[in-house]
């Protein structure tokens, strides 16, 4: 009964949806054609959004990955709230778990010896590994997401190789406390120099060097360090293996 | 200044009248202990044996005295009775009900029966709780009709005053024939207002001893007397005034002392009248119980009654006969 | 110029800056985020006084709308801002009774819950709603299950799958717009709403109307209201109640009258309020547990926000904002005082709190918040009910309102018999509340009778309702 | 400037007295006494003062005060005063709730008889009734909630008709009305009268009413006789202030009746018989005077819904006694319940010896009650009944006279089962009730015997009314009042009453009597001499009646609500059953939503 | 040119959505959710894809690039959707180590 309603349903929503999509052209869009209207000047431009970011994004950002103009820059608040979501992600998985922490470990066969090495070996490389995509994320595709994601596997990798390991939990927390000021703070320092929240207040340098894109580094690092620790917390408050 | 007069002269003539009525009202009761006696085969007391109860009545020198409230019962039930006497116009004479009408005339009934009551409640002795409880049931029960009727009358004549009331009856003709059903259940009815065998059940003297009488004694009792007496007048006029034409047989603008007179005696003939129907009934019905009398009364006179209504209202109203 | 943008940052900073400050002091942190609240309402005070001039345009990042992200607070955002850091402000004085580990989590949690409700009365770009409509969500999924037990766990799970489910139409929803429009400012969107394609208009509101419906507890997506409210602790039900409901709503108001305009579909908004106003009366007369009665009662005051939003005359839209306050003042005194009566009979079932009330202290707020709620002058909730009502009659909707008052019947009568429970006589001894307890208490219950006697400074913003309904901030 | 003192005095200060007298409990009688009086007496130097103003708290109250106003307040605040003095005794000493929640209960009333819009209206209504509300919650708890269920019915009936106002003035002014069509009329009055009337408790809206006056007496006495007045004052205004009589004749006549009132009126006459019906067969004093208040208030209904000069004269004349002789029956039995902490008739009796005042104070109201001519109350009765004879209406006369009859039984059923018959020992040593009830009875009783000697007096003041109001004028003088079939003249009734008092009291006390005062067992008993038996006859008084009654009792309006309500609680059950508590079926509603809203949308867009 | 992208992401909202309610296990009605979020995030990115485009990094030698706000877009929303799967799945673990078990039928059954 329960099973044909579901399948009812998930048919008619995949016929309705289909059918909103069936008017939207797949790829064959101009995206110059959307004129947007500035409700601020209250006048209606002949730019398109896409189509600006696309041509004025280097210069008004100094990024060369247009991508990451827009996910730290452009929509640099949105960046902040995912941070935050990952962070209260990491709080919350922190408390929900709270109470399990004090229970005994579970008994978990050692890996063999060769995982066990090498992850040791490896975890250092795929830090780094980790750092470079986030240090670059304004030149290159990736940034801090992907970067944070990268260090925190390297710590599954040593979850996993290593039973008994567990992060230092208080320095995980201040790591993601300081990444999480930084980002914030960065904010707060565009609202006194620039009144603008976020705002871009570094100098842009010359674009696809490393120091370039003002700030856009800077939180990229701190969203990096903050993405790897808070991932980390959570697969660390997951495993539920802390004494 | 010339009406202080007058005034004195109504005052003394309402006076006289009200004396009168109170001894029509012992005459009257006088006769009917005779007359029940008569149709029982039994010899009876003189006619004139109340007037004798009630001086001896009066006259005693100890009372049995249970709190104050208990003289409520003889001061309201006859100065309740002798205003309504007041209000009432016997035989062609009618000082008040000019100022007063019907409805008002019907709240005035209700002083001494009220006062007597409440001396009755505070005598502490059951049979009187019960007898009182039993005649405001049957009030409530004979009101139904009677109320009926005095519609019926008041909404023929259009008018709520008794004295227009005489005296559209006197230009025309009585209202018994024109209203005959009314004239039936407000008789019915008024067997029930003047507390007589079927309806006698309040002051049943073999149940309950009297009823809210049973208390009272001496001077109680005989004010008592004065205040049936007087209210068999009232009970027997208010029918003849209503529907007999308050006996005015000759227009006293016309006649002027003469028509008192007459109208006085024919008046007395008809409440005589009246009250020996009642009389008769009485001595020959056993008692309703008061629940059947209830059942009685709120089905076939109220029916009457209604039909009464009924006619007095497609008369006036529909046909839009107006007297 | 005040920044409406430190309303998000202040509480953002010290969330992060909280695990920091346990370092050094964990006893500190409540009175920390109390003050952090505290700060966070002065600055709301300031940017609601500014926005009352003129609507405040604060643009993030430098770059002009829609290019960059842009918060739009008007009065109505400003006012909305204002009430919910009150209600925060005052809760958090009542979450100093929270006892239960780990609380640097439980903080963070409040201060992010801060944050997520007020961008979202804020924002004026819709995929940064959405993604402070998750940042609130999650945060309430946390404090949902903070009580780590049963209740509290299958409550959050309701509203985990409910909630995402949710906010995946949301985003379905401001894909369909973007895909067409190709911008997220919901001015540029509301202006240019012509250029889309009928059908994948209605599919996207259809699709926003649902995500947000879910957090604005409309029928029938406020199945998870009851049991969440009831699994959460106190202090975080009486912020689902007064905080995030009304983020929701407000979110709803913005898809229904910023966004998309559709004069025509209101009376279905209408009915769905009047469905949801019935359904949570009804079930709510029914329910034992005193937080559940409370929940499926508050469903019921959405209900009635979301119908004056529906009407839409600009009359019930004052209404709406007015019962925005007043709910959000009065079922936070409620849960309060339930939490207290629930810690000192030491049970949810009503029948067990026999003469709780007679404590003054608790008695007297209790009274006033239940005579608010139930619409009573001249406490506040009594102008939002009135003037919903007067806004349906003016639109002609008798058969609605008629309902709508039979429902209201029902609640009075599920809220009369709590009084009775809670006022009648009993010998039970209860522990005295504490000064946690009956400040919130009583600061609400001052804020409820305050602006009943005298609405005029509501009324005063309420005047902008108008440019509101006109597609303003 | 003059307003605001109207306002300040009749609102404000009761509003001020409510907040102090919270404050300091330990004076708080005495402090609900004073802030009583003030408007009770400041009210004179109103009297013939028209005035109005707006005052603005963000949303505008426009307030006025006229003759009508100051009717109404004259009783409502004199029944407060006398409330508050009662309760100077009875209240628990220290307890400030009595007198906040009176002093509110007629700050809002005197708000709403200053109201001239809906919503200024409507704001002191609610206010009146939820301070009810927590009155009769705190004695009579287990019923309050039925007060209160019916309170807010009539405040939702309210609603519906200041709405439907609203929709076509778009103004919630009273003197917005024109351009209303006729059948918007119809639906705003029929609300606004079904709100008023349930707090006048008419039938079928009565049942409320015997619960809440069970609460404690001086409030109840408020209740019932300065509250319900507010119901009559609605009515009042909604019929013939906002609409006025054109519109209620628009409606198409009946004998010059409007069509639209005359079937209130005959509900107010089924009401009359109802109530009084159900008073006589009531064994709890307080319940008993309840459905006495629902019969009594039922004749006002008739007036009002008859709207002839005579009858709305006569409605507003009887909401005037009607005030004074249920406080003072409410306020008795508070006396009696003071003194003895009974309620039930049958278990009281003899009180009258051991409470002289009280009785005589009840005794006096209850000739009010029933309408004998030496109080006010006939005055009133008799205007509604010509009223009614006049237009030779042939179902509502009789109705309302068989219920004056019946109202004999109950009154006579208070009167000896209270106070007369037998005295049970456990009151041998009753006391008297203190000087400020006896003050407070004392004070109400005034009117009644005043008007009842100078009816021109209090006609006056209605006449004003009745001719502001566009209705038409009274025939009177300042002792006789006629009308079109008939009149009465109080100065010619009085003098000879009192000439023949005198008279029969000459007759009776013609000799100095011995007078043996004997105890109240020491009585006839049919030769039976029981020891001491309690033989007071008060239990099941009429119960020959209630038998014959019994299969039309069987019959409960009450009995029907609950069957109601249970019906719907068990609908409530079945509806609870959607929210089945588990996720997937909450999932799945979601989906059904959004299919809904689609197609809703598609439909309509 | 079918739009496989946009049949195959709703076609996993579908599907996900068929899951969470028709699945009694809790794990799968989590990754039910997560379907259900993956497939919006296709159909994000699916419509940020212009003909030809590429990705939008600066380097001068492409003349048409997608659309880059709709990537943004997704790279927070998938953020999000892992923040909540993983609120989720704890909370999934919360209940297990409550009731020992993850049938959602059971849960109920062994709260009553």
């Amino acid at each position: 009964m329960k099973r044909a309603v579901a399948a009812i349903l998930a048919i008619l929503i995949f016929i309705v949806l289909g059918l909103a999509f069936a008017k939207i052209p797949f790829g064959n869009v101009n995206l110059e054609d959307y004129h947007y209207y500035n409700p601020i000047q209250d006048k209606q431009t002949s730019d398109s959004v896409p189509a600006h970011y696309l041509k004025e994004g280097k210069n008004e950002t100094g990024s060369t990955n247009i991508v990451t103009a827009v996910v730290v820059d452009y929509r640099g608040f949105d960046t902040l709230g995912e941070v935050t979501v990952l962070f209260l992600a990491s709080t919350g998985v922190g408390s929900v778990m709270y109470i399990f922490e004090k229970e005994k470990r579970r008994k978990v066969r050692r890996a063999n010896a060769v995982v066990e090495t090498a992850s040791k070996l490896l975890f250092g490389f795929i830090i780094l590994f980790g750092a470079y995509i986030f240090v670059h994320g304004h030149l290159t595709p990736g940034g801090g997401f992907p970067g944070g994601a990268v260090i925190a596997s390297s710590f599954l990798l040593l979850y996993l190789a290593y039973p008994k390991f567990h992060a230092e939990h208080k320095s995980l927390n201040v790591a993601e406390s300081l990444a999480g000021l930084t980002f914030v703070g960065v904010g707060l320092i565009g609202l006194l120099v620039a009144s603008y929240f976020l705002y871009n207040f570094l100098p842009f340098g010359l674009p696809t060097y490393l120091f370039s894109a003002g700030v856009i580094p800077i939180i990229y690092v701190a969203v990096g360090v903050k993405v790897g620790s808070e991932l980390t917390g959570i697969v660390d408050a997951m495993m539920g293996v802390r004494e | 200044m010339t009406d202080w007069a007058n005034i004195l002269i109504n005052a003394g003539l309402t006076a006289l009248y009200l004396f009168l009525a109170i001894c029509v009202g012992l005459l009257f009761m006088g006769i009917a202990r005779k007359v029940t006696a008569r149709i029982h085969n039994r010899v009876g007391p003189p006619i004139y044996q109340n007037f004798l109860d009630v001086g001896k009545l009066l006259a005693k020198k100890s009372n049995i005295k249970h709190n104050w409230i208990f003289d409520f019962a003889p001061l309201f039930a006859l100065a309740g009775v002798l205003l309504a006497l007041a209000y009432l116009p016997m035989g062609g004479y009618r000082l008040l009900s000019g100022d007063g009408d019907l409805i008002l005339l019907l709240y005035i009934l209700v002083i001494p029966a009220l006062g007597f009551a409440l001396g009755a409640g505070a005598s502490a002795n059951p049979n009187a709780g019960v007898g009182v409880m039993r005649a405001l049931t049957l009030m409530l029960s004979y009101e139904m009709p009677f109320l009926l009727v005095l519609l019926s009358l008041m909404i023929y004549y259009n008018t709520a005053s008794l004295t227009t009331l005489l005296e559209k009856q006197m230009h025309s003709v009585w209202a018994i024939d024109v209203l005959p059903i009314s004239a039936l259940a407000a008789d019915i009815a008024l067997q029930g207002m003047m507390m007589e065998k079927p309806f006698d059940i309040p002051i049943a003297p073999h149940e309950i001893a009297s009823g809210p009488l049973v208390e009272f004694g001496g001077n109680y009792l005989g004010m008592l007397m004065l205040y049936s007496a007087g209210s068999i007048v009232v009970e027997t006029s208010l029918f003849v005034d209503l529907f007999l034409g308050g006996g005015i047989v000759l227009n006293p603008a016309v006649y002027g002392i003469l028509a008192y007179v007459v109208n006085y005696i024919v008046w007395f003939a008809l409440i005589f009248v009246v009250w020996m129907i009642a009389i008769f009934i009485n001595a020959v019905f056993p008692r309703f119980r008061i629940e059947q009398a209830f059942k009685f009364y709120w089905k076939w006179p109220t029916l009457i009654a209604a039909l009464g209504l009924a006619q007095a209202y497609i008369m006036s109203v529909i046909l839009g006969v107006s007297v | 110029m005040i920044h409406p943008v430190l309303l998000i940052a202040i509480p953002l900073f010290f969330a992060f800056l909280l695990p920091l400050i346990s370092l050094w002091s964990k006893k500190s942190l409540p009175y920390v985020t109390t003050a952090v609240m505290g700060l966070n309402t002065i600055i709301a005070i300031l940017v609601f006084l500014e926005a009352m001039k003129a609507p405040i345009f604060d643009i993030i990042g430098g770059f002009q709308p829609p290019l960059g992200i842009v918060l739009m607070v008007g009065p109505l955002g400003g006012f909305l801002a204002m009430i919910i850091n009150t209600a925060a402000l005052i809760i958090s004085i009542y979450s100093m009774e929270m006892k239960k580990e780990p609380l640097l989590k439980y903080y963070m949690l409040t201060l992010l819950l801060l944050m997520g409700t007020n961008g979202m009365v804020l924002t004026g770009d819709i995929f940064n709603l959405f993604v402070f409509l998750e940042v609130t969500s999650i945060a309430s999924y946390g404090l949902a299950s903070y009580n780590k037990d049963l209740k509290g766990f299958e409550g959050a799970l309701k509203y985990v799958i409910l909630g995402s489910i949710g906010s995946t139409f949301v985003l379905i929803g401001i894909a369909l717009i973007y895909s067409q429009l190709r911008t997220l400012n919901m001015l540029d969107i509301a202006r240019r709403l012509g250029e889309m394609d009928p059908y994948t208009k209605i599919v996207a509101f259809a699709s926003l109307f649902l995500g947000f419906g879910v957090e604005a507890e409309m029928f029938p997506l406020n199945t998870w209201v009851p049991e969440t409210y009831d699994g959460a602790p106190h202090p975080v039900t009486a912020m689902f109640s007064s905080m995030s409901a009304k983020s929701g709503i407000f979110a709803l108001a913005r898809v229904i009258f910023t966004i998309f305009a559709f004069a025509n579909y209101l009376w279905f908004v209408v009915i769905m309020g009047l469905l949801t106003v019935f359904f949570g009366e009804i079930v709510a007369y029914v329910q034992k547990d005193i937080k559940r009665m409370l929940a499926y009662s508050s469903i019921g005051q959405m209900g009635m926000i979301i119908m004056g939003l529906g009407i839409g005359t600009t009359i019930a839209v004052e209404g709406a904002f007015f019962q925005m306050f007043s709910h959000a003042m009065g079922k936070a005194l409620l849960f309060i005082a339930a939490g207290y009566m629930i810690y000192a009979a030491q049970t949810e079932k009503m029948s067990e709190m026999k003469g709780i009330g007679r404590n003054p202290l608790i008695g007297i707020p209790l009274l006033i918040g239940i005579l608010s709620i139930m619409g009573m002058p001249p406490f506040i909730g009594f102008y939002g009910k009135f003037y919903i009502l007067m806004g349906g009659f003016s639109q002609g909707y008798y058969a609605i309102i008629a309902l709508f008052l039979a429902a209201s019947i029902v609640e009075i009568a599920y809220y009369a018999r709590f009084i009775k429970i809670v006022f009648q006589p009993s010998t039970k001894n209860y522990p005295a509340p504490r000064s946690t307890v009956y400040v919130p208490l009583i600061l609400f219950a001052i804020i409820i009778v305050l602006f009943g006697v005298y609405p005029q400074p509501v009324f005063e913003v309420l005047k902008h309702v108008a440019a509101f309904l006109a597609g303003g901030a | 400037m003059e307003i605001w003192s109207a306002f300040g005095i009749f609102v404000l200060v009761p509003l001020i007295g409510a907040l102090l007298s919270y404050l300091a409990r330990k004076y708080a009688v005495y402090l609900g006494l004073i802030f009583a009086l003030v408007p009770a007496i400041a009210l004179y130097p109103f009297y013939g003062k028209e005035m109005s103003t707006v005052v603005n708290i963000g949303v505008k109250l426009n307030l006025a005060f006229d003759v009508t106003t100051w009717f109404f307040m004259l009783m409502l605040d004199t029944v407060a005063l006398a409330s508050m003095l009662f309760a100077t005794s009875y209240v628990r000493k220290g307890e400030g709730g009595f007198s906040t929640l009176m002093l509110l209960g007629l700050a809002g009333a005197n708000g709403v008889l200053m109201a001239r819009d809906f919503l200024t209206l409507y704001i002191f209504w609610e206010m009146m009734s939820w301070s009810a509300y927590i009155l009769v919650l705190r004695s009579s708890g287990e019923y309050a909630r039925r007060y209160m269920l019916f309170a807010v019915l009539s405040a939702y009936l309210l609603i519906m008709g200041i709405g439907i106002y609203y929709y076509y003035t778009g103004s919630f002014l009273y003197s917005a009305a024109s351009g209303i069509p006729l059948s918007g009329w119809a639906w705003i009055l029929l609300f606004l009268i079904l709100g008023f009337a349930v707090k006048m408790a008419v039938f079928p809206l009565h049942v409320w009413a015997p619960y809440a006056y069970r609460s404690e007496q001086p409030f109840v006495a408020f209740l019932s006789g300065g509250l319900s007045k507010l119901g009559t004052f609605g009515i009042f205004m909604a019929m013939y202030s906002i609409a006025g009589v054109a519109i209620l004749q628009g409606f198409g006549t009946f004998r010059s009746i409007s069509l639209f009132g005359y079937p209130f009126a005959v509900l107010g006459a089924f009401t009359a018989f109802i109530g009084t019906i159900l008073a006589i067969f009531q064994d709890d004093l307080r319940k008993l005077l309840a459905y006495s208040s629902i019969g009594q208030l039922g004749y006002v209904m008739v007036g009002l819904g008859l709207g002839t000069p005579l009858a709305v004269g006569g409605a507003l004349f009887h909401a005037f006694n009607h005030a004074f002789f249920k406080a003072i029956l409410f306020l008795g039995a508070g006396a009696v319940i003071y003194r003895t902490g009974k309620y039930r008739i049958s278990e009281l009796g003899g009180l009258g010896y051991r409470m002289p005042f009280t009785f005589l104070f009840v005794l006096f109201a209850i000739f009010a009650l029933a309408g004998i001519p030496i109080t006010s109350g006939f005055i009133s009765k008799w205007m509604l009944y010509e009223a009614a004879i006049e237009k030779k209406f042939v179902l509502i006369a009789p109705l309302m006279l068989i219920a004056s009859v019946g109202a004999f039984l109950y009154c006579f059923r208070i009167l000896y089962g209270v106070f007369l018959g037998q005295l049970d020992k456990e009151h041998e040593n009753v006391k008297e009730a203190p000087a400020p009830m006896l003050a407070a009875m004392a004070l109400l009783m005034l009117p009644l015997l005043i008007f009842a000697i100078f009816p021109g007096w209090i006609l006056k003041w209605i006449n004003e009314i009745l001719t502001g109001a566009n209705i038409g004028t009274l025939k009177y003088d300042t002792y006789a009042y006629y009308s079109s079939i008939g009149g009465a003249d109080m100065l010619v009734f009085w003098i000879t009453f009192m000439l023949l008092f005198m008279i029969s009291m000459y007759l009776f006390t013609r000799k100095r009597k011995v007078t043996k005062v004997v105890d109240q067992y020491d009585n006839y008993l049919a030769g039976e001499t029981p020891p001491y038996v309690q033989l007071h006859a008060a239990h099941n008084f009429y119960k020959p009646l209630r038998d014959t009654w019994a299969p039309l009792l069987r019959y409960s309006v009450d009995r029907a609500y609950e069957k109601f309500v249970k019906f719907f609680i068990e609908g409530f059950e079945e509806i609870k059953k959607m929210y089945t508590e588990n996720p997937q079926d909450y999932a799945a509603y979601l989906g059904i939503a959004f299919l809904i809203f689609l197609l809703v949308g598609w439909w309509l867009l | 040119m079918i739009p496989y992208y946009y049949i195959a992401s709703i076609a996993l909202i579908a599907l996900g959505f068929y899951i969470v309610i028709a699945k009694k296990n809790l794990i799968k009605i989590i990754i039910g959710l997560d379907m259900m979020d993956t497939g919006v995030n296709l159909l994000l990115i699916s419509i940020g894809y212009v003909k030809g485009g590429t990705a939008p990094i600066e380097n001068g030698n492409y003349p048409i690039y997608v659309d880059p706000i709709p990537q943004a877009l997704v790279l927070t929303a998938i953020v999000i959707g892992v923040s909540v799967m993983a609120l989720a799945l704890s909370i999934a673990i919360g209940l297990y180590k409550n009731t020992g078990t993850v049938e959602i039928d059971e849960i109920r059954r062994l709260r009553e």
